[in-house]
Parts: C-alpha cells; structure tokens; sequence
C-alpha cells in the first residue's frame, strides 16, 4: 500500500526524564505517522552510545555534542553530524547535604564536591559554572572525579562529599527522601549548549535524506506537544517508558526541566550554542580542536522541518 | 590372661542405609614376643580390628588390652604400619622418623640418637636429609618402619606392609623385619593376603572368615620353622605342607567370583 | 539378645542419631536465613543502615511481586538465561574443538603455546567495549562476550587433559594398529569426557559473569540491565532485587550443572 | 665403530633435530606475531577497518613512547599492580583462613555449605556497585573487589583439598596420639600446600578482573581508568595500548606465580 | 632361524641433556609355542625391548622379525598385555573385548563367537554388559586376557600381567593363562619381577643384566617343571633349587641401594 516503513535504530546515551520529548514521540506514535518504526537501545554512557554508532551498530545516536567533536578531532574519514538538538541546558543539579537556606557559591570553598566523571559534558559543564563563580576547581575545593556515572549517586549517598552533582530523578529523590537539597541547577547557569542531540554519520544522513528529515519532524512535534502540555500530561503520557519510577516524581522532575527550559523546543542547534560549547570543553582543556559550525552541525534539516 | 588380650569384640559399620557386620566375637590371646598373621578374604575385617586393637576406633561391644590397660586412650605403646610407607612427602627423612615423638612430646637427645641408630642398623645411611620420593619403595618402608619404632611401643601393628613391593624386596624386608622384632623381643601382628609371608613370618596364623569376621581357624607354625628366617622357612618342606592346608582352607572361604 | 536385633538396634540408634543431625544442621542453616532477612529488615526499618541504599526484604519482596504479576522479570530473566545458555555451551563446544585440534597437530599446540599463555591471563572483561566496537551494541555481543570469556581455559584445561590420557590405553590401541584419529576417538576422548563436564561447571559461573558485565555494557534488556537501570534511577530496591534473583538462577544453573556431571561421570 | 662414540654421534643428531625443531617453532611464532600487526597497521592505513575504532600499532607505539617519557603509564600500571597484587594476596589468605575454620568445626562446614555455593554460583563481578556503596569510591572498594572475587572459590577449592588429605597420613599421627591442631600443622596444611599454591594461579587472573572492573566504576588511576577515559574522549589509541600493556604484566604475573609454584612444589 | 628372531637390538632414549643406553646388543630366537620370560632388575629395559618387539618402538639398530616379515608394521599379529588391564572404563565389558577387532577392521559375526566362548572360557559369564570397574581385579585381567586374544595373535606379550594383583588370585590366574596358551599352543613373552613366576611358567628364563640391559644369563627350566601347573611347580623340590640358582644370580647384578 503506502511507502514501506522503514526502521531506524536509536541508541540513547542513558534512559532519562531529561529525554521526555523522545518518549512523547514513541508515545504518542509521531514516528509512526511520518512512516519511521523507531527502535530504541539504551547504550549506557556516551563512549559506548558513539562506539554503537560509529560501528554501525545504531543508525542515529542520542548523546552530548562534544562526542561528536571527539571523534572528528580523532580524524574519522565519515563525520558525525548533529541535526537535531534535543535539550539546550546542562541537566544536572548542585545538592547539598546540608539545608541551605541562603545558597550562595562561595560556600562551595573549602568543601568536598563529588562532580561527574572526568571527559564527560557533566564534568566539564560543572567545572565551567564553578570558574564562572569565581570558584578553582583545583585549589578552591576538594574534587571527587573518579566516580562512574551510575555509581555516584550512590557514593554521595554512602557518604562521600559535601555537595554533589546530581541528574535527575535522583537529585529530586534525595531531596524527597532528606538526603540532600538542591541548592542550585547547572543547567540554568550554563546557558544554553547542545547537550543532547541526535545525529548520524554523513554517510547515513547522505543515504538516508528522507528518514533523517522525517525522524527529525516527528521530534519537533514532540518538542511542540510537550512545550504546550503540563507537566502532569506529560508525565502520563512517558510512564510507560519508567515503569519502576513513582509517577509523582516524573511530574516533579519534569517540572522541573521545563522550568528552566531544558527542552528545546526546535531542534535547530544553532552557531551560539556552538560556540558556547566548544568555549566549556575549552576551559575544561578537553578540547582537542576548534571545529567550526558548519562542519559537524546541519541545521537544514530542522529547519525544513518547522516548517 | 596374655599380653594382649581382645574380649569379645564386635564391630558394625553404619550408614544411613545400610549396616555392615564388620566382626563378631572376635577373642584372641597374645603373648609377649609372639608375631601373630591375621588372613583372611578380602573385606572380613582386618583392618578393622587392627584400628580397634589401636584404639582408633570404638568397637560396638567388647574392648582390646594391652598389658593390662585398655588401649582406647592416647599413648598406649602402639606402633601402627600401613601398607603403603605413609611418609611425609614434605618432610626429610630425618623429621619423618621423629615425627612421633615430635608428637608425643618426648622427643630429646637420647630418644633422636637412639633413633638415628636404628636407621643405620636398617642399612639406611646418608638418607636423613633426602626426602621421601627420592628413595626407592623398599628403603621407603623401612623408614617407615624407623618411624614406628621410634616412639618404642610395645606392640606392632603391620596392615600389609609388603605388598606394594616387588617380590625380590619383599623377601628381603621379611628378613628384615622378623630378625629386628626377635632382636627386641616385640610383640607382633601382621595382616596379609600372602599364605607364605604368613608362614614364614609367624608364631601363629589367624584365619580370618567371610564377612562378618570370625575367627575361622588357628595354625600354629611348626618349631622348626619358626627358628629360620622367612627367607629359608620358604624352601623348607614343613612350609610347603602347612601352605597346602591353609591354601585348601581359604579356598573353601572365599566364594567363587 | 540376638545379635541380629541387637544390629538393627544399633542401626536405629545411629539412624535416629543421623536425623538429628540433620535436623540440627536444617535448624541452624534456617536460624542464618532469618537472621539476616529480619536483621536487614530491621536495621532498613530502624535507620541504622541506609533504607535508600540498602533498600529493604519487604520492599524487594513487594517488587518482586509486581515484577511478576506484570511478566517484566520474566523477560529479562528469559533474556539474560538464554545469553547465558548459549554463551557458555559456545564457550564449551569451541574450546574443545581447539583443544582437539591442538591434540591433533603437536607442531600448532607448541607455536599457539605463548599466545594461549597471554590470552589466557588476559582479563577479558577488558576486551568488552572493544567487542562492542566490533560486534555492534547486541545480543551477539553479550553471548559473544559469555562464550570467550570461558573458550581459552576450556581450551588449556581440555588440551592438558587430553595430553595426559594414559599413554597405555593408546598403546593398548597402536598395538591392534589404531590410527591417529581412531585413538582419537576410542580413548582421548572419552578419557576426557569428565575434564570436559567439569569445564562446564566452571564455565557456567564464568558464562555469568560475562553476561552480566556484557549487560552492563549494552543491553535493553535482562539482569544486567535491571540492575545499571536500577542504579540509574536510583532504585536500589530494583539493584538488589536483580542480585537475589541472579544468585538464585545462577545457582540454579550451577547445580543442575552439576547434577549432569554426576549422571554423566557415573558410567564414565 | 664402538658403541660410546655411536651413541654419542646419535645423541649429537636428535640435538640438531632438535633444535631444528625449536627454530622452526620460533620462526612460526615470529611470522604469526609479525602478521598479525603488520595486517592491523595495513588495514588501519588502507581504511579496510575505522582507524578511529582499531587505531594502529604505529600510533599505539606512538603513544606509548609519550606516556613512556612522561611517566604518567608507570604511575598507572603501578596503581593497577598494587591493587591487584594486594587483591589476590587478600583473597587467597582469607579463603584458606576460611577453609582452615571449615575444616576446623564440621558442624559449621554442613550448615555454610548451601551458602557456598550460592556464594559460588554468583557472579561477584554484579557486586561491584554495591561494594562502593559500602566502601565508597576509592582503593579499598577496588582492592576488596579484587579480594572477594577469588575468597570463596579459594575456600571451596582448599577446604575440598583439606578434606581429600589421605586419611592415612592422618591415621599415622593419631597412632602417635597426635591432637587436632597437630593433624592440622603437620598433615592436613602441608599436604594442601600444592592446591593452594595453584589457586594462586587461578586467583591472579581473578584478582585482575576485579581490580579492571573496579576500576571502571571508580578510579582515577590505573590501567583500568585509561580504558574508560580512553573511551570517553574517544581516544581508542589509548585504549588499546591499555588492553596490551594490560596483557603483558597479567601474563608476566601469571608466569612469576607459575614459576613460584613449580619452586615451592619441587620439594613439597 | 626361529619364529620371532630379535637380531642384534640397540636402543637409546635421548633428551635434550642425556643419552640413555637401554638396550644393548639383544639376539634371540624364540620357537613357535615357547613360553619365554624376561627377568631383570628395575629399569633395566624390559618393556622397552617388548615395545621394540611389538613395532611400538624403531630400535636405534638391529631389527625383530615374526615369522619371517618384520614387526614395525601394523597388523603384525602381536597382541600385548600390560601390568594393569587397562581396559577402557567408559566401555561394556563387550565393547572392551571387541575393540581389537573394531580397530584393525575384522569384526565381524564369527569372531564374535569366537571371542564371546574364549570369554566363557575364563569363567566370565554375565559380565558382558557389565562395566569394568565392577569387576574384581582378577576378573579384569582375564578379561583384558580375552581382549588380547580376540585378535588371534601369533604372539603375545606379558608385561608383568600379575603383579598387580593379590598372591592367590596370582596364582589362579597363572594357572589358567598357561593351560590356555597351551591348549591355543601360543608363542609367548612373560616379563615379571618374580623369579618364581618365570620359572613356574615358562620353558626357558632370560635374565638381563643391568642398564643397558643385556641377555646377561639364559637358563631353561626343566622338563618335568614344565609339565605342571604353574602352581604344582611351584612346590616341585626341582623348582626351589632353580628359584636359589636365579636368586643369587638376580643378587649378584642389583647393586646395594
Ligand atoms: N568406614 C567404613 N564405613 C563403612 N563400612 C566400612 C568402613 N570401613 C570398612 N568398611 C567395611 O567393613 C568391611 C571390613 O573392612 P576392612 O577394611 O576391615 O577389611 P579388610 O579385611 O582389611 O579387607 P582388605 O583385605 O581388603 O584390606 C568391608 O566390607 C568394608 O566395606
Ligand atoms: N620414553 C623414555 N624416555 C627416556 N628414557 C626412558 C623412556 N622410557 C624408558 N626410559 C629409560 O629406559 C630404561 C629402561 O626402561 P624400561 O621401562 O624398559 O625398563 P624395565 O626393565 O621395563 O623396568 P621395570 O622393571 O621397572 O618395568 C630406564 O632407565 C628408563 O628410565
Ligand atoms: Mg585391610
Ligand atoms: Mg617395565
């Protein structure tokens, strides 16, 4: 009958709330309507979601930008190339152990932070917020970066550290739970950055021009229903995809997010956001090289796609 | 009443399924001096009662005396060989034959001279720092033999101790062995599969019957042969007419396979 | 008293003596069990440990029973079993077809030598992400993963065993004029046919853990993933949970593992 | 010709066979080790496989000379051969400890015994988180993983050798009215020594996964960090020297237990 | 020439640092239907020598013809028994005994028959599916016996096919392998550390000397010894004055350990 659907295979870097609008898609079936059968693999952490893709074991990958530029300075002969841009802010938060009425960031000096892992866009993106402050993340405070991702939660909790980077939903569970407080979000002191996008190799998105434009229509409808809907709608709506979490906390969570305007709300990534990243993983000195918009980056795409 | 005397012993082995009659009324008298055979088919019991006599396991009735005493506690002047050497593969010669009275906690100067002399008089020189595998099977178990008499027990236990020897060393070790206990008048009891080593080593020979053992039949050994060595009482034509009658004897015991 | 009673007296005593024993034995094994549940349960309740890191029995329990009525831990336990399965009868079958074919060519065994020395000593939970690079994010990776974790100590051990056949039973063959391949087959073989259960046994626990660190590495489904899952949302609840469930499959597995060695060995 | 000298002559050829033999050998290992990387440095630079995955061993031997002058390779793999070394030391000790104790009290043997073996079957390797959670993030959790991965096989496979002593050694020292400790000190430990000797073995390969695996959960330092940094800035380079220095020093670890063993069983 | 001639046999076994002489100069002619032994001290290359016999071995020099055609061949009618009876555990008793001819590819019904009476001939009925380790020692060595057997060989080779078992089961089975060598008039080769065995069994004894092992002294055992039954022979006055002849001469090569 119609045209023949055609599967596409997502590697996602983490099973994440932050992720909301990619579940609304699924959800609500936005990629069934443009002809697209999604199948969707959790790769945990970004070295391995980029390693799935690059050995052709996913076709688009959901992770942070900067793996993106990772691999180019590597010198890969078959870019990967971002076209569409699913959350613009950092998405982790600053909790406290202790109730802090009136935070400021100097009260970080002199104490124990348990931050993300070393090379990741967490680490560096709290690294630059804490320079942003005044604050030397070498001299100023006692640094815990050995910690892997999934484990640091539970290392802050155990009882290493003052204040620790958290994402979400644990750092809204510590707080439920009287473990920690958040006191502050990185996301909303980062400004905006390419956090998590989707892309493709080149060769991919040559092959495969019709798919891309359509996978990356159907997340900007996603993009749109959850900019218009509550908080509550939405969390109904993902449930399914976080069977095991309490539906109060995706609300919160959610909440959240949306307050400090973590989803984009189109998945244009554009040449400020760029740069913006490109100027953390430089202060951070994970930069290997300054590579320039227009190469790793399509915004034709997304653009088409809005409208 | 002998030297050593067992009064009416039985033994059953139990697990959960099944109870095994080991020996039943066993009564036997020994003199001091005296070197008695135990023989008997396979699985009736030797063993059994040799580790009851030394006190290594708790007969279900009756009990074992040596000298007097019963022989259920630690120190009963017992000396027990097995029928492989049993030496420590990690230990030298020289804390293996010590390990006894290492054990006992009576090991001194005069206990380790006197020792070390009866390795020499074993024909067992330049040895003391080699260790067990090094030795050829027969040197190894007359260490072990050294090792048993160490702790000078008044009785001796030998469960077999030949018949992992080639038949040469064999001959030559129940020389050994028979003009050693003569020369310290030791009280003896050899359990063996062999009728000739029986005969030829003996005062007097047990037959032991079919499981559960009995007491089946007692040969005495003729005078004349009791005063050769093994070796000789072997070609002497007494030892030939008392094999065939213990031979014809263990036949009618065992059952055809 | 006939000695006959007087046996099956004794035989009593010592059976009743046996039972109780065992009974004893049962009663202490339990007593432990408890303990650490109602301890755990307690502390968890009590605050003395970290409800939110230790979890609790009565919430695992609770979990456990949603998971069930929902069929979601059926799945993935499905799905980590059969990676399992496959994995360690793979890592198995080609170890031992490696070992056979060292057997069979002496020149090969003696120049592989030094390469089955390093890969042997080789953790190969390091090679996981280079065979996800290789592989592709999969289930073929995670059998993968299960299989060549256990294929190279299958391989020494098999090869060792097969080396040390009795050389008489061989002579016994060459003197009715066996070949190569009928020495093969009649006596190094089956010789060691009970090397090759037991491997199982160890490649059994070994299959796990490669599954279990393959899951970890890419996966959307099984055991594994429940558990960096779980401690991704932070439910540890869900964490231990999985762990109970893999120590008891795992056991499981291990005993009926063994179970097939007893049979199988009993003729052998 | 007299027999000395002929037997001489024959005893000359067989040597030069022989060593024939031991050249050709070496030749075919050579050629094999040779190939192998010139193959991986061709298709690296021919693109038959992504340069960025496999890297080259041009670039390997590029970066190994940076990290060789800049010292940072030796402070990491002295890291990883600290913790590894104090792991399989760690395990080794308490798993015979254990199975002395086991030994020790039969009564306490029979009621463990379930327990070990679910302890057995399960993959300790899923443990790791938990062990951070209790330990927190730091050289005692990796160390500890190191050490609990090769404790309770240690304890079954001693404890089973402690049990299998010929119960004639023992009956010897018991004719010498030899006490429990006694039987132990003198028989049942010496005679073990082999098997513990060769658990050894076993457990530093153990000791090495648990120490990786820790490694990649929570490190700075060590070989098993330059794996997972490696991987997070995508640098397969480094990754990959990793994995072969890694199979290097496991090797020659292995191999000092090897030779340990065959010194120490030579006179036991 | 005789039926199996051994012309002038050397052998060495080489390592990397040593040359072991085992063999030295070895010529013997042996009849059709002669029972020969081998006697020897330890070591001394008996079972090398058979081995070379058998084509298990390429002697350094000199070569074993049987019946006029040389041994290294397959199929060369040899059948060889060792110490233990090394039967195959993981097969019948059945399987066990027909493997001989499964391997060299003649099975087929009559040798079957045939090899199923030779069987019954030994007194093993009922064991045919049974598996070896539940059968007595003795039991297992006749049927490795009948294993031998099965292939009709021309001549068969004894590697001390006794010593492992206990002395009256020994002396049962000597019994009925010589009756049934001479009913089947079968060459043989017997080699045994026990001079009473080689002379109770056989018509002629080879003693060899020491390492390198060479025919050091042929003695033959006399008519009226051969006549019997090994064990009638063994309590024949001629058999004790041969047995102290071998004896010393055996003293005289072992050197004091
Ligand atoms: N620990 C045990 N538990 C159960 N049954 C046993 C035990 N030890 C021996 N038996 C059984 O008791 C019987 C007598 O055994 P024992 O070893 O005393 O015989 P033996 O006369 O020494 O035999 P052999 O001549 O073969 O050495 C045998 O049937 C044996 O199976
Ligand atoms: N494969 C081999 N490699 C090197 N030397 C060997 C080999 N087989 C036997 N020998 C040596 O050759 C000599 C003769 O050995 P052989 O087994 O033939 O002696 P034997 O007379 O059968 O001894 P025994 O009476 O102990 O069975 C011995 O010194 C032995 O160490
Ligand atoms: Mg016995
Ligand atoms: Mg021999």
């Amino acid at each position: 009958g119609k045209e023949e659907v055609q599967t596409v295979r997502v590697a996602e870097v983490t099973r994440s709330i932050f992720y909301a609008p990619q579940y609304v898609a699924l959800a609500k079936g936005f990629f069934k309507e443009e002809g697209l059968k999604v199948d969707l693999k959790t790769t945990w952490g970004g070295d391995k979601t980029m390693t799935a893709l690059l050995s052709n074991g996913a076709d688009v990958a959901l992770v942070g930008s900067e793996t993106s530029i990772y691999v180019y300075a590597r010198g890969s002969s078959d870019p990967v190339i971002n076209f569409a841009q699913l959350t613009q802010t950092d998405g982790t938060f600053l909790v406290s152990r202790e109730k802090i009425d009136n935070f400021t960031w100097d009260q970080l000096k002199g104490k124990t932070f348990l931050g993300q892992r070393k090379g990741g866009m967490p680490q560096m993106a709290g690294e630059f917020v804490l320079k942003k402050h005044g604050i030397d993340p070498k001299s100023d405070l006692k640094l815990i970066q050995n910690v892997d991702f999934a484990n640091v939660p539970s290392a802050f909790a155990s009882g290493t550290g003052d204040f620790v980077q958290l994402f979400e939903p644990t750092a809204s569970i510590f707080e439920k739970e009287g473990k920690g407080y958040i006191v502050a979000s990185f996301g909303a002191e980062s400004g905006h950055v390419p956090y998590t996008t989707f892309m493709a190799k080149q060769s991919f998105m040559k092959k495969n021009k019709e798919a891309v434009d359509k996978f990356t229509r159907a997340i900007y409808k996603a993009q749109k229903w959850v900019d218009s809907h509550s908080a509550k709608e939405t969390a109904e709506t993902i449930k399914p995809f976080f069977k095991d979490t309490d539906p109060k906390l995706i609300e919160t969570v959610i909440s959240r997010y949306k307050e400090q305007g973590s989803f984009a709300t189109d998945p244009i990534l554009d040449e400020k956001e760029w740069k913006n990243l490109q100027n953390i993983m430089g202060e951070a000195g994970e930069l290997p090289k300054e590579v320039s918009h227009d190469i790793l980056v399509n915004t034709e795409i997304a653009k088409k796609a809005i409208k | 009443m002998g030297f050593l005397t067992l009064n009416d012993i039985h033994h059953t082995y139990f697990t959960k399924t099944s109870a095994t009659p080991a020996l039943r009324n066993i009564n036997i008298d020994i003199k001091e001096g005296e070197f008695v055979s135990f023989l008997g088919p396979s699985g009736c019991g030797k063993t059994t009662l040799l580790s009851i006599i030394a006190g290594l396991i708790q007969p279900a009735r009756g009990c074992a005396m040596l000298d007097g005493k019963n022989t259920g506690k630690t120190d009963s002047g017992i000396g027990y060989m097995l029928q492989q050497d049993y030496l420590f593969p990690w230990k030298t010669i020289e804390e293996n034959i010590l390990i006894g009275p290492k054990i006992n906690g009576t090991l001194n100067h005069a206990i380790k001279t006197e020792t070390l002399a009866l390795l020499d008089k074993m024909e067992l020189r330049n040895v003391l720092t080699s260790y067990p595998k090094q030795l050829s099977g027969g040197m190894r178990q007359r260490v072990a033999l050294v090792r048993t008499l160490a702790t000078n027990p008044k009785l001796l236990l030998l469960d077999e101790p030949f018949s992992a020897l080639d038949y040469q060393t064999k001959l030559k070790l129940e020389n050994l062995v028979s003009s050693t206990f003569k020369t310290f008048n030791k009280t003896a009891i050899l359990v063996t599969h062999d009728i000739g080593e029986a005969i030829a080593m003996s005062n007097r020979v047990l037959l032991f019957s079919q499981r559960p053992g009995k007491i089946h039949k007692i040969f005495d050994v003729p005078e004349n042969l009791r005063l050769l060595s093994p070796f000789e009482a072997r070609h002497h034509p007494a030892y030939n007419e008392l094999f065939q009658v213990i031979w014809k004897e263990l036949e009618s015991l065992e059952p055809e396979e | 008293m006939n000695p006959k009673n007087e046996t099956e007296q004794l035989h009593l005593q010592y059976i009743k003596r046996l039972n109780k024993g065992h009974k004893q034995i049962r009663f202490y094994q339990l007593l432990i069990f408890l303990a650490f549940f109602s301890i755990w349960e307690l502390a968890s309740r009590k605050n003395w440990i970290d409800p939110l890191l230790f979890s609790s029995p009565s919430k695992i329990w609770e979990l456990l029973q949603t998971k069930l009525t929902d069929g979601s831990l059926a799945a993935n336990l499905g799905i980590t079993l059969t990676e399992t399965v496959l994995g360690f009868i793979l890592g198995t079958l080609l170890g031992t077809c490696l070992a056979a074919l060292l057997w069979w060519s002496p020149l090969l065994s003696k120049i592989l030598d030094p390469y089955l020395v390093v890969l042997n000593a080789m953790p190969k939970i390091a090679l996981g992400p280079i065979l996800i690079v290789a592989l592709g994010p999969n289930l073929t990776s995670i059998v993968a993963m299960g299989a060549i974790i256990s294929i190279i100590i299958t391989t020494i051990v098999v090869f060792t065993s097969f080396r040390e056949v009795d050389h008489n039973y061989l002579k016994v063959l060459q003197t009715f004029g066996a070949t190569r391949f009928q020495c093969f087959k009649e006596a190094v073989l089956p010789a060691s046919f009970p090397t090759i259960i037991s491997t199982l046994k160890v490649n059994v626990g070994l299959s796990w853990v490669g599954v279990i660190v393959g899951e970890f590495l890419a996966s959307s489904k099984g055991l594994g993933y429940m558990i960096i899952y779980g401690f991704q949302v932070f439910d540890f609840t869900l964490v231990l949970l999985s762990l109970l469930i893999i120590a008891v499959f795992a056991t499981l597995m291990y005993q009926a593992v063994e179970l097939l060695e007893k049979k199988l060995i009993k003729n052998g």
